[in-house]
């Protein structure tokens, strides 16, 4: 038989009546709009028994107090300790993100000799030779970790010379080493006594020193109130972060600090507002006004304002002798709210920054800042995690990442309080790295790893039977019987937390610095990473937060 | 009766046909476990008697789920018995150390968040109410996944019109806000969903 | 049968074509539709990239979360409401003198839903899931009325296109579909009723989805019972250009084919109806925009002169919107002397269009970019290729489809039969 | 017991740093997605810097974060959605987004004066690995849906667990703190249950320098901000904004 189009027809409509009453097309729907839901291509976050380990950050210097949240031995977020003397609970943006720095794309993962990929048998032989012809320069930029000593016993193994990058805080308090004989790394400001804080450019309110150290006090004492009990007096030229919040803002063209801190010492000896500690600036009021572009009655202002209220502290951004000269004249270096000195003597580090002798290699480790530029003909060996480009280095070095390994945390720059603490290797580090230390270490056996340094620091400590260990609550380290439980205290993120800043040291200035008016640059923070944190990349560029000159390393 | 009627018949025939029947066969795919498990052998040799010595709820409240390898490896670090099953568990998983990758029945996508803490202590529900008497089960059963979806056939339910299907039958949203509806438990969107 | 049409239809489809009908030979005609055709793919390739890549394809972002195509959406809409007003009047309220552009209003009208319809499942981000509006539905949205509406109207459009269908030559000569044919014709009036009363909701619910905007005090206004004043102005607007936009269809057709379908009495019938509810309408938004500027801005808290502080979108867009595309064609359609010239007609026809148009986009897209935080700043938008190229891909459909149905559907024939087209050349 | 969960923000101690921005965004699994840029990425919290209009020394700035206020009245956004993808939850008072049921109409985002709703313009994605660094108990969420902050509410999901777990009905308001609140260094951000009149939250909510922003409207924002300062309050009014709004304005009137 011949089956005309109507047959077709009046199948069809049959079949879509039958399929109407079938599970299909119902079935279809509701699976389909959850296949959107659950689409294969939407990553999933790990599974896994959720566990918080404390632990202190590692990527700068300032080593905050932090709380990582670990799923399946994977960091999956970070939050500020609150126990945690100095940063009291306060990150730095930069820190909610660090979790995911381990994946940036620019994560180094291999030995790299120029241009071509090479293998860490091949550095091991370029340095060893290196180390057999002449010299070695080690460059680092986060001192006293016991990472550090093993960079510098082997910079003096090899008759080099160990250098430190520091950073812009802590160079500002470069100035008193030579008047007082006080090591630089063990001079601090003693904030929490301050009334006043005379800042010329130093970003307090955006990344100075430990993020929490400052922004805490100055949220209890000062933060919206007409008349603080801390009163943050900022210099700057534009009207910053810092500048937008502080009690008082003034604005001086930039590079006039020294000038305006020499005017204002002026008006502070002339008018008998101090008792005299220092010589009088020979820079005359009227030329500050004319530096300053402030007129000579707003310098007596600020003076007597600044008189009015003490203890208080002038803080350059960066090296600036005359803002330390100004401290002299107000009489608070060596005593309560001003600059003050760590109990823990360290010793004197010698600036990157001055001439670098002539070295037959230089060793740059990942602590120092990608930015820094030696200025050598030497074969550079730099470590570092993550590649930032264009680097002046003969070997780029994989280094372990965020919490990839064990490392201890010694007391923070500008801060005054004494401190002791261990981030321990919390996530397993790709096979391919390894730090300088323990390149260091792999190179020459007989060296002490920085573990065992750490280990040993720990005796010391129970030895001297000082301070106290804050973990969830605060025992004095008198109370443990073996160094032993101090390790594993520390390596559980506990804080050794020493005594005070020490007041009352000797601070003699002959006469006033030379005022050279082309200083300060604002390097808010030490960010060694050249990469940074993926979303803070992304919020930087989706919000208008900051302005892309702002932006460091994106 | 007419051509057109036949016609018609034979396409509805046909509709029904396919729907009902060859449908819900290609529909779902079947997966076998990695390991067999008898729940039951366990329950009576090893004498674990309640759930929750191997699923058992966290301090914070997470649920542990399937228990590791570490449990196992508490009775079979070493052959027990000369069953081929006790051979792949102790060579191919506790002597390495993986962990078994089961395929979990009752998984939910990542989209919602279950408590078991929550139903089982605020609650009080005993694991049958959702899991059935798979707690005595002798042996594992296959395992079905939705080819569109990805999902375990369990939480649609075996019957697939959903019409007559077992108590515990079936993990969908409807099915938990029935639970909720017959308790009177009201909770927003977010108190399931992530 | 109809196969022997098929088979030599490869020369000439004169087959299909109604008798006693002229219409161009079957190569022209692929001539005029292939232009037509290839704007239509371009047009279903931009729907795909979106489809497949997302909404990023579009140069839509999180202020403005609508663009291009909800303006689309609810211009054609408006225009489309032609179709259910013109079965409103000829069924319900008896006015049989329109019937010969009834058919033409079907078709436009079909044209329009189904065009917004396939735009809107561009528009949103998880089409998949759009059939959950009708499962978990939100009574208290508008925009869960809107979309009710849409799709039943649909639907009483179809039924109502199918007849249309059924009359082609060839159709006819199936014997059941004759029957099925009559009986839906039976049923017409009754879908008059009800595409009425949908289009009268949805219409309404469109102008609503803005209305009700508390947090756009631009777009906000009053209620009148439960509803804001827009959702009336919108019905007032729509059913005021509808035949407008039917008598630019027409009057576009009869340039095309060079022929008179209808008679010229018609078009100034369509013409005054057109403009007298224009006149309403115009009387109507302006009461509305002062209450607006004058109380329920300012309650708010927004000064009304905020609002056209923002090149382009300055007072002189509100002038236009109410004053030139809505006073003057209303007065150009109602007035014996220009309402008896063509050209005068057919220009304040195009008028009245574009005055709804205008209406729609400063609602749909001024009110997205107006500030409403203090801090806020102005922001603009341009529509990237594919929005633009899947916009003109519905517009090459319309054309494609009204072709078609004009070349094998007799359209401006009265059921009855008798040919009304005085031959032209 | 019924919560109005809200948040009290000294716009006084605000330094804008970015801190909440940062914490926000690695709570709720955000990707960091090179194409997006500040119109189409998503920032649920999102401190915008704003300025009195005036130059040199007299320039003023303040930093407002700005995330969904959890609106309690006539809720814009729960009015308009089709679907019910957005609810205000009975017992806690957040406004909670839905991206499962959500068909990605955005008409949402349109009600929204706050502009606090975002859209999924892509597909989420991570650099290779990174997937391991999000936070389990947030769901990613697809392409072409609405987000935005539910108040971190992942946190709240564990502090009921923990509650349950020990046997507790009410959970420990310790346990349950959003992200931007735990991380802001100056303690700007107070939350708290609005509802409890002892809450200092509630409190903080009641002092005479509180404000919310478009209070006009009349949706009851669960969001309150504070500050001393007669210009910064004044920006809750949308026309009694920063001068440069007025004075634009003023010149094309006059």
């Amino acid at each position: 038989m011949k089956i005309s189009r109507r047959d077709l027809l009046v199948w069809s409509a049959g079949a879509a009546a039958g399929l109407i009453v079938t599970p299909v097309p119902w079935k279809l729907l509701d699976d389909t709009s959850i296949w959107s839901q659950n689409w294969p291509w939407i990553p999933q976050p790990v599974r896994g028994p959720i566990e918080v380990k404390q632990t202190s950050c590692t990527l700068c210097p300032k080593g905050c107090g932090m709380k990582v949240k670990m799923a399946a031995g994977w960091p999956v977020g970070v939050a500020g300790l609150g126990s945690h003397p100095i940063s009291r609970g306060a990150l730095c943006p930069l820190g909610f993100g660090v979790h995911q720095l381990n994946w940036h794309p620019q994560r180094l993962r291999f030995v790299r000799h120029g241009s071509q990929i090479s293998s860490w048998n091949d550095a091991g032989a370029a340095f060893a030779k290196a180390c057999n012809e002449g010299p070695v320069v080690v460059i680092e930029g986060y001192p006293g970790r016991a990472a550090s000593s093993v960079l510098e016993t082997f910079s003096q193994k090899q008759n080099g010379s160990y250098r430190v990058v520091l950073g812009s805080e802590t160079r500002a308090l470069e100035a008193y080493e030579a008047w007082s004989g006080v090591p630089t790394s063990s001079l601090a400001y003693d904030l929490e006594s301050a009334k006043t804080i005379v800042s010329f450019g130093a970003p307090l309110l955006d990344g100075w020193g430990t993020p929490g150290q400052f922004t805490r006090l100055w949220a209890e004492r000062a933060a919206g109130k007409t008349n603080p009990q801390l009163r943050l007096i900022q210099l700057e030229a534009t009207l910053s972060r810092t500048a937008a919040r502080a009690w008082q803002w003034t604005s001086i063209p930039v590079g006039s600090e020294s000038g305006l801190a020499a005017g204002v010492a002026r008006v502070l000896l002339e008018e008998r507002l101090v008792a005299a500690h220092g010589p009088m600036p020979s820079l005359t009021l009227a030329e500050a006004a004319a530096q300053t572009g402030l007129s000579t009655e707003v310098l007596r202002d600020l003076a007597r304002t600044i008189a009015s209220q003490t203890p208080a502290v002038a803080i350059a951004s960066d090296d600036n002798p005359a803002v330390a000269a100004l401290n002299v004249v107000l009489g608070s270096v060596g005593a309560r709210g001003g600059i003050v000195r760590r109990s823990k003597r360290t010793q004197h580090y010698i600036s990157a920054d001055a001439e670098l002798p002539s070295a037959r290699a230089l060793l740059v480790d990942a602590s120092v800042p990608w930015d820094f530029v030696p200025k050598t003909n030497a074969e550079v060996f730099r470590f570092a995690a993550w590649d930032g480009g264009s680097s002046k280095a003969d070997w780029l070095l994989p280094s372990p990442g965020f919490l990839e390994e064990t490392n201890d945390i010694p007391s923070t720059p500008t801060s005054a309080i004494e401190t002791y603490a261990v981030s321990p290797a919390l996530t397993k580090a790709p096979h391919e790295v390894q730090s300088a230390a323990q390149f260091l270490c792999s190179l020459d056996p007989t060296f002490t790893t920085a573990e065992k340094i750490i280990h040993s620091r720990c005796e010391e400590l129970f030895r001297a039977r000082i301070g106290a260990l804050q973990a969830q609550e605060r025992t004095p380290v008198a109370k443990f019987d073996s160094a032993q439980k101090i390790d594993e205290q520390l390596s559980k993120g506990a804080i050794w937390t020493g005594g005070p800043g020490i007041p009352g040291f000797k601070c003699v200035l002959k006469e006033w610095p030379s005022v050279n008016p082309s200083d300060s640059e604002n390097s808010s923070t030490i960010w060694p990473a050249p990469v940074l944190p993926p979303l803070a990349t992304k919020l930087y560029r989706e919000s208008s937060l900051r302005e892309a000159s702002e932006m460091r390393n994106a | 009766m007419s051509r057109t009627t036949l016609t018609f018949g034979f396409g509805l025939a046909m509709a029904l046909l396919v729907g009902w029947v060859a449908f819900p066969r290609a529909l779902y795919t079947q997966k076998q476990q990695p390991l067999e498990f008898r729940h039951k052998t366990h329950a009576e040799k090893s004498g674990v008697a309640e759930c929750n010595e191997c699923h058992a709820v966290r301090e914070d409240g997470a649920f542990a789920g399937i228990p590791s390898m570490e449990k196992c490896a508490t009775c079979h670090s070493e052959r027990i018995g000369e069953s081929k099953a006790e051979a792949v568990l102790v060579d191919n998983f506790i002597k390495p150390g993986h962990e078994t990758p089961w395929l979990v029945y009752a998984r939910q996508p990542a989209n919602v968040w279950f408590s078991h803490a929550i139903h089982l202590k605020r609650a009080a529900l005993a694991c049958t109410e959702c899991h059935s008497t798979y707690g005595e089960s002798d042996q594992v059963r296959a395992y079905e996944v939705n080819r569109i979806s990805g999902y375990s056939r369990d939480i649609w339910g075996h019957s697939i019109s959903r019409l007559r299907r077992a108590p515990h039958e079936g993990m969908k949203m409807s099915d938990c806000e029935d639970c909720h509806a017959r308790r009177n438990v009201e909770v927003g969107c977010l108190g399931c969903h992530e | 049968m109809a196969s022997g049409a098929l088979t030599d239809s490869s020369l000439t489809d004169r087959k299909w074509i109604a008798r006693g009908e002229e219409r161009t030979s079957l190569p022209r005609f692929l001539l005029w539709l292939t232009p037509w055709a290839a704007l239509l793919a371009v047009g279903v390739y931009a729907a795909g990239l979106c489809l497949d890549f997302g909404l990023n394809q579009t140069n839509m972002d999180n202020r403005f979360a609508f663009g291009l195509w909800i303006f689309l959406d609810l211009g054609v809409i408006a225009l489309g409401a032609g179709a259910f007003f013109t079965g409103f009047l000829v069924y319900i309220l008896k006015r049989a003198e329109l019937k010969p552009i009834l058919n033409t209003a079907v078709v436009v009208g079909f044209i329009c839903y189904s065009g917004a319809v396939a735009i809107l499942m561009i528009d949103v981000g998880q089409p998949l899931r759009a059939w959950f509006t009708f499962w978990h539905p939100n009574t208290h949205s508008m925009l869960t009325e809107v979309t009710f509406c849409i799709s039943c109207y649909l639907l009483v459009l179809c039924l109502e296109y199918i007849p249309i269908l059924l009359r082609n030559r060839q159709l006819r000569k199936l014997p059941s579909f004759l029957v099925f044919e009559h009986q839906l014709h039976k049923l017409v009036p009754v879908l008059a009723g009800v595409g009425t009363l949908l289009s009268f909701f949805h219409q309404g619910s469109l102008g609503g989805l803005y209305g009700v905007l508390r947090g756009r005090p631009f777009a906000f206004r009053d209620g009148v019972f439960i509803w804001p004043s827009t959702f009336f102005l919108f019905i007032l607007s729509a059913i005021a250009t509808g035949p407008s936009f039917l008598m630019l269809v027409a009057a576009t057709v009869e340039k095309v084919t060079r022929r008179r379908l209808m008679p010229a009495d018609l078009f100034r019938r369509l013409g005054f109806i057109s403009g007298l509810l224009l006149a309403i309408y115009v009387a109507a938004k302006s009461i509305d925009t002062l209450i607006w500027l004058n109380f329920t801005s300012p309650s708010a808290g927004f000064a009304p002169w905020q609002y056209y502080t923002h090149k382009p979108f300055g007072t002189p867009i509100l002038f236009t919107e109410i004053v030139l595309f809505g006073l003057l064609p209303a007065f150009l359609l109602t007035y014996r002397k220009t309402a008896a010239r063509r050209a005068w007609l057919l220009s304040a026809a195009a008028l009245a269009c574009a005055g709804v148009l205008l209406n729609r986009f400063v609602l749909t897209v001024q009110t997205l970019a107006v500030p409403t935080l203090a801090f806020d700043e102005f922001l603009q938008y341009t529509p990237s290729w594919q929005e633009v190229a899947s916009f003109s891909g519905v517009i090459a459909y319309g054309v494609i489809v009204y072709s078609l149905s004009y070349r094998y559907l007799p359209l401006f024939t009265p059921a009855k039969g008798e040919s009304n087209h005085v031959s032209g050349n | 017991m019924k919560a109005r969960y809200g948040m009290v923000i000294d716009l006084d101690r605000c330094t804008g740093c970015g801190s909440c921005m940062m914490a926000c965004a690695a709570e709720n699994n955000v990707p960091s997605l090179p194409q997006a840029s500040a119109r189409t990425g998503l920032t649920p919290m999102l401190v915008r810097r704003v300025s009195n209009g005036g130059e040199g020394t007299a320039r003023r700035e303040v930093f407002i974060p700005i995330m969904c206020m959890h609106c309690e009245h006539d809720t814009p956004c729960v009015k308009v959605c089709p679907q019910q993808a957005v609810e205000v939850d009975k017992a806690t008072g957040i406004v909670m987004q839905m991206p499962q049921r959500c068909l990605g109409c955005r008409y949402c985002m349109t009600a929204c004066p706050y502009h606090a709703r975002y859209f999924n313009w892509w597909d989420p994605s991570w650099p290779t690995g990174m997937e391991k660094s999000l936070n389990p108990g947030v769901a990613v969420r697809m392409r072409g849906v609405v987000e935005k902050c539910n108040l971190c509410h992942a946190r709240l999901h564990s502090a009921q667990a923990k509650a349950a777990a020990a046997g507790r009905r009410e959970i420990d308001s310790a346990d349950y703190v959003p992200a931007c609140v735990e991380s802001c260094p100056t303690a700007a951000i107070r939350f708290g249950n609005l509802a409890d009149q002892n809450d200092p939250a509630a409190q903080e909510a009641r002092s005479p320098e509180a404000f919310r922003l478009l209070a006009r409207i009349g949706t009851e924002p669960k969001v309150y901000y504070k500050s001393k300062e007669a210009w910064v309050r004044a920006l809750a009014e949308s026309n009694s904004g920063p001068p440069s709004v007025i004075e634009r304005a003023e010149a094309h009137n006059g």
